[in-house]
């Protein structure tokens, strides 16, 4: 087992991986940028490292800087998470080069499943069903055009280095496509560094189900069920839950099955995900494999008892599979809500602050995975994806139960949250019958934004705010608003890695 | 100055402080209690049930209020204070003027129209990077680009203003 | 269903039942004292109601007004927690005649089992093991002499109306026999209202092993397999853990049989556990019946999965159990440590105070139930429970790695906490091979304290702190010490209610 | 005063605070770095390493440290405090005088010994009664009791001197 693993990741993520390595007993080492000194994976990892400046690519993006100073100071593993470099091709294969494990699959099979194209082909080849649309990038928006006519509209682009929603646009008929291809290609030029995009067909109103998989560097193969994520803004997943309601023992045969034969396929080992979408009458087509970790992996966890990240870590450091397939079973339900810090009412514009006061919901079947902690700052250079709170029933019912209450007990201020939104989802008969597609919220939820949505709350909590308000306002009373209210005593040393 | 209009979702609710700890909500009398838990929370009592609420003041002064899951942005005046603002916004709806504001720090990627171009409600403006994701922002008034106060590549901050539109 | 109930307690067990209440969408009437104005079960509530003074007998222990209390808003139930009135079968009576349902047994079944030496008598006559020893109080301690020379030395005594290590004294031979016998029935009159004790024979280096059962008011019983919690300090329960690595399937059934037949000799209905002592040859001897939920519930939930206060609430509204015994199989492993204000070099002094600063521990595998948040008081009246840290693992080695994580994540300041003192237990050989008893804290924790037990915490943490030290002296940095510190707005309005 | 005695589990470390963010612990010289969370919570970075530490003030000046699940009490002297002190303590040991305090609040139930009783280390001194538990307190000095300062049924507070030994 390794004595020391670098994580080269920040929030949540980093935080959930730093606490795997204390449970294993393994020294956890986080950098982190500038604007992240105060962050709480900064401050429970057992040795820290300034990597770099603010923006993504100067620090968490840093190739070279991350692998030079895994070097230097012995780490003999380095984490990815996801999202940032996990599953950059290059960088793995450099990580390989340099003698240092990496915790994930090999890059030869990152690549065959990251250029979304080359997955779509290898895909076709293993019969596992893929959605209709082409296995090359377009050439141009014209050819694009001609196939968009031979498939029948409406279609997607999709950038072939993409994944999470980035890169991605809905086209309707051939008088949007030149605009769509362009702004699709520039996401994805910014997004991924390369703006190749394909077409695929639209599936009307899918659900979005996807398997989690791990393999050993064996050859032995698991699958741990399905996990639904259909609750989507603009391609982003918002809730996902495990298992499906509306996946039934035999079409969880069927597609664990082709999730194993797709792992297959690219000699995949660690942890990986097969997105599928699924038709109304339970046909499921290949979308594509995330070669990593997934955000949404506790609802997995708490279905099925493993510790995902302890088992990638053990995985990569040359242990077999101590899971058989026999031994796993769906133990109850688990939902996951992403809290982000995003104003909902105003074009959910990324909320950005210091966190001033921050209350953890607690009790029976709650977790909480969160990147912030008092006082760490919310910044506009990375993912607003603050915490994630998962629940879990003996059923779908109390699972969403839960949910209920865990939002309402938590507390973060400094940032404005995406959690109201959440009680207007968990309320809507849409969710709770399990009849939602990946179009819930865009047809739902947006023609209530901005504001409608809130005139479900009762009028007795107005009628409280209105009080409140008024009692701020006549006891002058000082709440903590500027980053300047926290007493800092003085500045960090400067431990810039270069 | 016991008094005050509170303005949340749109609704306008009168509030009386009145003493012995009453307080008086839209012409209902309650008993209201509060207790400071920190710098952001509160514990207020009414009659005999408690929320706890979480406040934050915004940059205009404004507050926001997190309770029993929802969040409300509150804008809270005396009498008086509603009186003037009250005549403020008449005077304001009659110079027909809007002020198209960034809804989040970005870079501006691309000015879709000149000034002098007439706009319709859900018209696109302009494209603003953040996050990543390239946001296009639509015209939230009817009439004409008076002025643009931004050009492509530079970065906006939050509720700076982008452009005039004048009916 | 009912629609609103009282919840005749405080603490962490007030917040648990209120979150079950709100998780089946009932309304939660909270009662407090006094000094309990800012706790967390009052704010958390959904009615509130001052019920008298800070002392528990003019408060939480106050029978008529909380019953009046109840009738005159509604509540339809009561729950009373555990501690308090949970187990006294005047009250219960009281209940049952104003016609307000009790979340718990009968007052008939508590009265079975709440006087020992009956309870004991009972148990013979079903044919349950228990230990040697009187079934009848002892007349005075000349009688204790002769019956424990019949028995041999050492021996037990016991408060009759006994429960949680009060009233209960070691003897080891005749000369401390008197003022043992004294002792014994001056803190049992203290604590139950009666003087009674008996003896039991001294049972050499048991464990304590618990049966969890549950009934419902049709006759369908089942248990939720056994506890153990022999980790013990003056017979109170520190660390309880589910389910017992030293009893074996076939142990297992047996015991789990001896306390569905001890259940049934009393007409049990409700949430209930048998207490055992088990020795080195896995004989086990009834202890005694605990008519309530317990304190260390949530080991037993975890592993089950089952909530066990919403199936007390459910029975008690009148449903069927809904689970059947071959539904329940144990899953993975649970592990609790009781949070204690006290300071365990200072002889386990309560540490009293407000809670200044609170940080949760959170992510996989971990709950916290917790009467305490943000500027709570802990007073001295009441059982300093500030909160109890349960950890899930697979296995036994992974519960107590997070366990181990939890507690090094979980900040409290205001007052002093056990915290540091579980450090210690959880690397201990004893605690875990599991070869511990319930004198393993006494043979081995308590001839290191004060502070030796400390000694095994690193060198390198002892510069660091010696280090911080010195800078919070050299910067004079205040810190929040006193109840003045925060700002107070109002007082709470008088709600007394008489 | 940037050279200080730091008192903690029955050891002294030398603790010298220098410029540039050096601290020498014990001789051995490391980088420190402090920033305040909140009122209570500190992040300490010794050299490459974090250490979240959760302080607080006791009644006698002195602070307790919550860190990596341990807790600790420090008394911080500067070298000087530290002189005059060991000054003290050297006196007060020559008195054999020993204060027997009260470790917790609590009623007195019974006092075991009058003045003038010979007790030795370990003698059960009295019973004092905390959270509905007897506490059966023994003398952790030996010699005669000079005085009593409490009744049976009287209630003390923590620290509260109960009586007097002197060898």
């Amino acid at each position: 087992m390794f004595n020391k693993i670098l994580i080269a990741n920040r929030g949540e993520i980093a935080v959930r991986i730093i606490k795997a390595c204390r449970e294993l007993g393994i020294s956890s080492v986080a950098i982190y940028s500038e604007v992240d000194k105060n962050s709480l994976h900064v401050r429970i990892a057992d040795e820290v490292y300034l990597i770099g400046p603010s923006p993504a690519n100067e620090s968490y993006l840093s190739k070279e800087k991350i692998i030079k100073l895994a070097k230097e100071i012995g780490a003999e593993a380095i984490h990815p998470g996801y999202g940032f470099l996990s599953e950059n091709s290059e960088f793995i294969k450099m990580v390989e080069e340099s003698g240092i494990v990496f915790i994930g699959p090999s890059s030869k099979s990152v690549e065959m499943m990251g250029e979304k194209t080359s997955a779509r082909r290898l895909m076709e080849q293993n019969s596992v069903p893929i959605v209709p649309g082409t296995i090359e990038p377009l050439n141009d928006y014209k050819e694009g055009i001609k196939i968009a006519n031979e498939i029948g509209y409406p279609v997607m682009l999709k950038a072939s280095a993409g994944g999470g929603g980035k890169g991605m646009r809905k086209v309707f008929n051939d008088s949007e496509f030149e605009e769509s291809f362009n702004r699709a290609q520039n996401e994805s030029l910014k997004a991924f560094g390369k703006s190749e995009v394909y077409i695929e067909k639209l599936i009307l109103n899918p659900k979005h189900i996807e398997v989690q998989i791990f393999a050993d560097k064996f050859g032995n193969y698991i699958h741990l069920f399905e996990r639904e994520c259909s609750v989507q803004r603009r391609h982003q997943k918002v809730i996902e839950e495990a298992p499906s309601i509306f996946v039934d023992d035999e079409t969880r045969f069927k597609i664990t099955k082709a999730a194993i034969t797709a792992a297959k396929a690219c000699n995949y080992y660690n942890a990986g995900t097969i997105e599928f979408l699924m038709d109304n009458n339970k046909n499921f087509y290949f979308l594509e494999m995330n070669t990593r970790l997934q955000v949404e992996h506790p609802v997995t966890e708490m279905i099925t008892g493993v510790d995902l990240v302890k088992l990638q870590i053990r995985i990569a450091a040359g242990q077999k599979l101590d899971i058989e397939q026999s031994d796993l079973r769906i133990n109850g339900h688990a939902i996951e809500c992403r809290v982000y810090a995003e104003d909902v009412d105003n074009n959910f514009a990324p909320s950005t602050g210091r966190i001033t006061h921050h209350r953890l919901t607690s009790g029976p079947g709650t977790r909480i995975d969160r990147g912030i902690d008092l006082m760490s700052e919310v910044p506009i250079y990375y993912d607003p994806l603050l915490s994630k709170v998962t629940t879990w029933g003996r059923n779908r019912e109390e699972a969403i139960a839960r949910m209920k209450r865990a939002l309402i007990e938590y507390q973060i201020s400094g940032v404005i949250t995406n959690i109201p939104a959440f009680n207007w989802v968990l309320k809507q008969k849409t969710f709770l019958d399990g009849s939602f597609n990946i179009n819930f919220l865009d047809n739902e939820f947006m023609p209530l934004v901005p504001g409608k949505w809130k005139e479900d709350s009762a009028d007795e909590i107005e009628d409280v705010a209105a009080i409140m308000g008024a009692l701020l306002k006549q006891k002058n009373i000082s709440l903590t608003t500027s980053k300047n209210d926290i007493p800092e005593t003085n500045q960090w040393l400067n431990q810039i890695y270069e | 100055m016991n008094e005050f209009v509170v303005s949340l979702n749109n609704n306008k609710h009168s509030v009386r402080i009145l003493p012995d700890g009453i307080v008086e909500i839209n012409g209902r009398k309650v008993k209201a209690d509060l207790s400071q838990i920190n710098n952001c929370a509160f514990l207020l009592m009414i009659n005999e049930k408690p929320y706890e609420i979480v406040c934050n003041k915004l940059d205009n002064g404004n507050f926001g209020l997190l309770l029993e899951g929802w969040y409300f942005e509150t804008t809270v005046r005396t009498r008086l204070q509603e009186t003037v603002a009250e005549l403020m916004n008449n005077k304001l709806m009659e110079s027909h003027k809007s002020d198209f504001k960034a809804p989040m720090p970005g870079l501006v990627l691309k000015i879709k129209k000149n000034k002098g171009d007439k706009v319709k409600i859900g018209e696109p403006l302009i494209i603003l990077e953040a996050m990543k994701m390239e946001n296009e922002l639509r015209s939230t008034a009817e009439g004409t680009i008076t002025s643009i106060n931004v050009t492509e590549g530079i970065s906006v901050e939050k509720d700076s203003i982008i452009l005039t539109i004048e009916k």
